[in-house]
């Protein structure tokens, strides 16, 4: 044991939270000091939020204490928790749209001036806390007009500006790219220098070897063990959370490109008309698009894919160009999207996952009048949850109550059960942990080879460097440079997203 | 089908209450007027089903009805135009209602309870308008053919020799054929399919494939198509139409009784069966309330409080029946 | 109300209107006057704003409870053949206020509302003989006794022959005679804000307005209101329609000119009398033209006190429950068929 | 504020076709009469706005009016209570339904319009009970204090000299100072940031810490409190009531001005200003269509038009807006 003076701070003792279905903590402990850095980390449904959201008071246990100060704690309110100085940023987004950026930082702890909103300090500490985080906008922004990753900067500037002892950040950086992701560590490190504690959940490993005083790991709704600073390592925290050693994380074989798939000449979005943009991806390909947050990747792809209109220019899919004025063209033209906004774009959680991966296949196999075709669902259903082993119950299962992870696969399989010509994959392993991450490279992979062409978004950096076989880097818009396979650099990519170089390559 | 059990429970009891309590409530006579009511009712609330479970609402309902109502015979009477090209005419002017709130809602996005309160209340001053106030009727000979809807069955071909064809109404076979019709269409075809899915996310559904406005413009044209048709039956049953009253409030009862039957109006949700059962619920509280004497200016609050207790089980039921499955399972897992 | 071990010997009857109104309640104090003094078990009911679909539902009912007759105020006389023969045929079956001398109706009681009207427009000759503009104000056209009402009104003002299947509508403009001018039919649709407003605006519209008639008996208080003011009294005349309190005062004040008032009370009560009659085997209470004439009347300035009186006994007395029933059979002239110059 | 120039529009325009098609549109008895209507409706308006801002609704209105405005006389000359009794009996009645109505839709998560749609029923039908039906009115002595609230200014204490009071309803001044109120509280407040931010999304408010279930519950406590305090006035100004029918669709009509207004039912946007506009376009087209003589039977398809065409003007607005936003952003990208 490494000799730390400070008494824990914070103290989760036999916690045990139950739903209907799911036993989603079973009496899990966890502490943290002061100014320290508790990274917790497992798999997808291992229970993190759930602990984190008791912790917040948003949910209450069923069992076990918290202690604060070594003083038992009920935290059965958002309010309470406050009290305690335990402050979270969610998994989720959770700003409302229609306030603006300075409005939802300080929403339920407005200064007041006369018992009215103190609208002008409200502004003036919104924007330094902007700043901090490194957000460029005006604090009077109307959040709506905001890109998922921009948003997640608003909601940890908000963490920001409340006076915490115990910042819980809860996947952080799902949606930022490295630029933000840099920015971030910063000051994260500054606050625990302060000394304030921090409760840091991710996926992505890296941050966490970087950041980490000390780890907790859960695998199950249980404790699966601790390592100590000097114990953290890839392999060690992968196998504590997976139960097994995870090697050759890249699942990539070289593959020979083929056709062009896609083909984009001369196309502007709406909302950066200034902007034309040229390239082609062919069959075989698996090429990655980098860039900072709100550079337009999203967009983009939305465009290829009919969901936004494009300004101008011309998409072919397959050598024969297509007019793309909703997803059912794209589809029909053998264009399928993972969208980055799961909850809202993938799926529907209130509905099965069979039904979820039934949907975009039921016209192919529809018979005669409409009919469903019930048993090709049933089958197509089966194959895409054992091929992509989607850990649920049955398919009958409301998709709701699956992990991020699985959810995610869930919308992988509502595609390939159609098999598409290209695929679009918007930050696809956004909130993945790191066996499923690998199950969804191997399929890309796979799906590579038996012919697929694959566009994918990432904002993590060693997603781009390990998969793509050719990667676009975006800047306000534009496409600012192409990397092949061998010019492909943690550097190069940086220098090409933060529009330091503008390529000369066409 | 648990989800129908709680308001099948309610009814049965009011049923048995009301036979107990009044000896006359079961006579052939009573039981008919009752599954005729019932059958009409429920008719316009499966219409409004299919635009509820795309998380929409038809407002328009009732006015489109007295609209239907007024200008078939205004047509057929007034202008001396063939009855088929009365029917046809105002199927068609259902039709169109259906497709223009189903575009301005689609393509404008407007929203649903703005754009069927703004046409309850236009298709109510033009059925006023048309016939300027006046009464319409459904006494003439040309309308006897169609009467036949809301006869009993005995009436219809081949039919008149069955001894319980004279006990049912002809509607209530309106209301079988269509209901087992919508059932089918919304759990067999990929039709219904989407739009229940887009009822719970319609950009998910988009996302997915699915030409969301096609399929919501349909619902409010199914939606309208049916309330047309309901209206000309409810017209013939009444035979005497005032424009500026017929069919107030229909679409509230047609909603009630969609929602009884546990339709969620946040869309995704929908159970034929149930609203049937809803309009029945309702239509046989008004006649329980007749039967047992309880004081007429009563019955809006009676009506209200049952509708009000039938949601508020429904939700305890749910939640009960979560608590239970969370406390089985813990249970499994200690053992 | 009614002896308890009698219950089962009772007579039932019931007694339907053909809307929700003040007017309605004299008539029910009526029906439920007469039931017990005949000792007879009276249901009054009251259809609402679907009122057709509502009396069908309530007859049905209630002949499925099995009643020994029936009083109805058919609202559309012409088209609710198929109920009425539901009626006769399964009890006995009495009209009320408007009648329906095709169906099988053992009797109607009341008066006609066409005729009513002509009265009512009577009283605008007389309010303003030297012939001017008139506006109407009425509930709504749909039902048959605002129609015929305010069709006699116009054809009275007009010096047309009676003919009740006139109809002049209102959205043919103004209607000109050769004194008289019928400007335009307001309807309101029973929501008294649009009542009012529509008063109001009348009298903000026209300047040279003669006379303002209220055919339903909300309407001529909001009449009076907006003429009040806006200081027009006695410029523009005022003719009413029933009697509402604030019209009687009115034309005790000489704001109004006049009202017509038919008689609910004895509607109710005549009606029950007869039912009673017929459930127990006495057919002498039906007159032999099949109608017993109750009249309306018009009530000026030199008769209102005299009808104010009338009412008040009427309502101390069944307020005061006595045993000694309004002297109603007095007025039921049984004697005179409905022709009314 | 911009969202509100597109209505402003629409009432300048049919404000100065009526002035030109009538000349008597302008004197001072028709504009008396014209701001009292779009005051009494501009506070309900405004009423229901507080619901509708947290994604809500309240369908009840008209009923609790016609239930208020049946029971103070009844109270008082009925059961001859004081006065002062009466008034507290029915605030606090207002009070409790909003009470009900808030912790059924917050504790047991139903559907604010399945609850208020219950609510239309159950007051109406209580308002009809209690009183049998029968017509009740504010004409007795007991009142006539209280009718000063819908007089002209003049009748306040300390007014009866200044020459314009005589022109300007009390109901005016009302409306004014309930919509400085309510703009104050919604935009300058916590409560009304709370319920702008739950309207739009309620877990992000709950989420901050915001007693998410107590705001929605006060809304619906303002919104029935000033319904029934509207209601005492509709009761004043008109005089008569009728139970069964009295604040019929007067909810409709509360909702329709708030909509008007650019309140969004989808919850979190609403301008009070905009609602008070909203209220006053509608009475003035009623006002227009008397003024200019169109036929009375139209009126309602006059209206449900104009408010059609509002919110598609609006939508379209919005639309142009942005694409020449983008379209300007362009260029300075571009340039
Ligand atoms: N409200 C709920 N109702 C039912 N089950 C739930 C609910 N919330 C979470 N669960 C279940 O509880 C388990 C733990 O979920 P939790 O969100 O805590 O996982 P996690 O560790 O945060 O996963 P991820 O890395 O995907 O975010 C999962 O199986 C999940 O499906
Ligand atoms: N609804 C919207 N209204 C206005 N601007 C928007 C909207 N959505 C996105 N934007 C802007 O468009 C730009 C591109 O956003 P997009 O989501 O495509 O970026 P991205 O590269 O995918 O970034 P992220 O990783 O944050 O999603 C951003 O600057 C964003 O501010
Ligand atoms: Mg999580
Ligand atoms: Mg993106």
């Amino acid at each position: 044991m490494n000799a730390s003076d400070n008494a824990p701070l914070l103290v989760v003792e036999g916690v045990t939270k139950r739903f209907p279905g799911v036993t989603a903590l079973d009496k899990v402990s966890l502490s943290v000091s002061k100014g320290e850095v508790l990274a917790l980390i497992g798999e997808n449904g291992a229970g993190k939020s759930t602990l984190m959201k008791i912790l917040a008071g948003v949910q209450r246990p069923d069992e076990g204490a918290i202690r604060v100060d070594g003083r038992d704690v009920s935290l059965d309110s958002v309010q309470s928790a406050q009290a305690s100085g335990i402050a979270l940023i969610h998994q989720e987004l959770n700003l409302s749209g229609n306030l603006s950026v300075a409005a939802n930082m300080f929403l339920g702890r407005e200064p007041l001036r006369f018992g009215l909103i103190d609208t002008h300090k409200i502004q003036q500490e919104a924007a330094l806390l902007l700043e901090r985080v490194g957000l460029d906008v005006s604090p009077e922004t109307i959040v709506d007009a905001l890109s998922i990753g921009q948003q997640q900067l608003v909601e940890i500037a908000r963490a920001l500006s409340v006076d915490a002892r115990v910042l819980i950040m809860d996947e952080p950086t799902s949606s930022l790219s490295q630029h933000e992701t840099e920015r971030l560590m910063e000051v994260v490190k500054d606050l625990r220098s302060r000394g304030v504690s921090i409760i840091y959940i991710s996926h992505r490993l890296g941050e966490v070897k970087e950041l980490a005083d000390r780890v907790t790991v859960f695998r199950d709704g249980k404790n699966a063990g601790d390592l100590q600073r000097d114990e953290i390592n890839h392999d060690r925290m992968v196998r504590l959370m997976v139960g097994r050693d995870i090697s050759q994380f890249y699942a990539r074989t070289p593959h020979q490109p083929g056709d062009i798939a896609l083909e984009v000449q001369g196309l502007r979005s709406s909302s950066h008309p200034a902007c034309e943009l040229n390239f082609r991806v062919r069959a075989h390909e698996i090429v990655g698009i980098a860039g900072l947050v709100g550079a337009g990747r999203t967009e983009l792809l939305e465009v290829l894919f009919g969901v936004e209109e494009a300004a101008s220019g011309t998409v072919s899919i397959g050598g024969r160009e297509v007019a793309l004025r909703s997803p059912l063209d794209a589809i029909q033209a053998g264009v399928a999207l993972v969208p980055e906004n799961r909850k809202q774009q993938g799926i529907i959680l209130e509905m099965s996952v069979r039904t979820n991966i039934g949907l975009a296949g039921l016209r192919q196999h529809r018979k005669k009048a409409g009919f469903l075709n019930q048993g090709q669902e049933a089958r197509d259903v089966a194959t895409m949850i054992e091929r992509l082993r989607i850990k649920t119950p049955d398919e009958h299962q409301v998709t709701q109550y699956l992990s991020g992870g699985n959810q995610q696969k869930v919308v992988l399989g509502k595609w390939l059960a159609i098999e598409p010509k290209v695929l679009l994959l918007d930050e696809p392993t956004r909130g993945i942990d790191v066996g499923a991450k690998q199950e969804i490279y191997r399929l890309m992979d796979e799906l590579a080879k038996k012919g697929v062409a694959i566009l994918f978004v990432s904002s993590e950096m060693e997603e781009i460097l390990g998969m793509s076989d050719r990667t676009l880097v975006m800047h306000e818009g534009r496409i600012t440079g192409e990397l092949l396979r061998d010019q492909l650099s943690e550097e190069a990519v940086m220098q090409l997203a933060t529009g330091r170089l503008e390529a000369v390559a066409s | 089908m648990k989800k129908n059990l709680g308001i099948l429970g309610i009814l049965l009891v009011v049923f048995v209450a009301t036979a107990i309590g009044n000896s006359n409530f079961l006579t052939a006579y009573n039981m008919f007027n009752l599954l005729e009511r019932a059958s009409l009712y429920g008719i316009i609330g499966i219409g409004v089903a299919f635009v509820i479970i795309t998380g929409g609402i038809d407002l328009s309902i009732g006015s489109l009805i007295g609209l239907v109502a007024t200008l078939l015979p205004f047509l057929v009477l007034d202008l001396s135009l063939p009855l088929a090209v009365g029917l046809i005419a105002i199927f068609a002017l259902s039709l169109c209602v259906g497709l223009t709130h189903g575009v301005l809602i689609t393509r404008l996005k407007l929203q649903p309870f703005v754009v069927t309160l703004c046409g309850l209340m236009i298709y109510r001053g033009i059925a006023r308008w048309v016939v300027s106030d006046k009464t319409m009727g459904y006494g003439n000979e040309v309308f006897s053919g169609l009467k036949v809807l809301v006869g009993n069955m005995s009436q219809l071909p081949g039919m008149s020799g069955v001894s319980w064809a004279k006990h049912v109404p002809v509607a209530f076979l309106i209301l079988l054929v269509l209901g087992v019709i919508s059932s089918v269409f919304l759990n067999k075809t990929i039709y219904g399919r989407y739009l229940l899915a887009l009822g719970r996310n319609e950009q998910a559904a988009r996302f997915s494939g699915i030409n969301t406005s096609l399929m919501i413009v349909l619902a409010y044209v199914i939606c309208s198509l049916i309330s047309g048709f309901g209206g000309l039956l409810f017209a013939l049953d009444y035979g005497s139409i005032q424009p500026d009253s017929f069919g107030n409030f229909y679409e509230l009862y047609a909603i009630a009784a969609a929602v009884l039957g546990g339709c969620s109006l946040r869309g995704g949700e929908g159970s034929i069966v149930g609203i049937i059962l809803g309009a029945a619920l309702m239509r046989l509280l008004m006649n329980s309330i007749s039967m047992l004497g309880i004081d007429d200016q009563l019955e809006p609050a009676v009506i209200g409080i049952v509708i009000l207790l039938g949601v508020i089980v429904d939700e305890l039921v749910k939640r009960f029946a979560a608590r239970r499955r969370a406390i089985k399972q813990a249970r499994e897992v200690g053992a | 109300s009614g002896n308890r071990t009698e219950e089962s010997s009772q007579p039932k009857v019931a007694y339907i209107t053909n809307g929700i109104a003040s007017f309605w309640n004299y008539a029910e104090r009526g029906a439920k006057d007469a039931a017990e003094e005949f000792d007879v078990n009276v249901n009054v009911q009251m259809p609402g704003t679907n009122a057709v679909e509502d009396q069908k539902r309530m007859c049905q009912d209630l002949l499925a409870q099995g009643i020994d007759g029936m009083a109805i105020s058919p609202v559309d006389p012409d088209n609710q053949g198929d109920l009425l023969a539901e009626i006769a045929q399964r009890t006995r079956l009495i009209t009320h206020d408007s009648d329906a001398p095709e169906s099988d109706r053992l009797c109607y009681i009341g008066m006609n509302n066409y005729t009513a009207g002509r009265m009512c427009g009577q009283l605008v000759k007389e309010a303003m003989p030297e012939g001017g503009s008139v506006m109407i104000f009425v509930g709504r056209l749909g039902q048959a006794n605002s129609r015929l009402r305010r069709q006699g009104m116009i054809d009275e003002l007009m010096d047309r022959e009676p003919d009740e299947n006139r109809y002049d509508e209102p959205s043919a403009g103004e209607i000109k005679g050769e004194k008289y001018t019928i400007l335009d039919t307001r309807t309101d649709g029973f929501d008294f804000g649009k009542a009012k407003a529509q008063a109001q605006d009348a009298v903000a519209k026209y300047d040279d307005l003669g006379c303002m008639v209220g055919l339903f008996v909300y309407n001529p208080p909001f009449i009076l209101d907006a003429v009040r003011e806006a200081d027009k009294l006695g410029k523009i005349k005022i003719v009413a329609f029933d009697e509402d309190e604030k019209s009687l005062q009115g034309i005790k004040d000489k704001e109004i000119y006049g009202t017509v008032v038919q008689n609910p009370y004895k509607y109710g009560y005549e009606s029950v009398r007869v039912l009673a009659g017929l459930a127990r085997g006495d057919n002498s209470v039906i007159p032999e033209n099949k109608i017993l004439y109750i009249p309306a009347r018009q009530i000026r300035n030199d008769n209102v006190d005299e009808f104010r009186a009338e009412l008040d006994r009427l309502s101390s007395e069944a307020s005061a429950d006595t045993d000694n029933p309004p002297d109603a059979k007095n007025d039921a002239s049984t004697e005179k068929s409905v022709t009314e110059s």
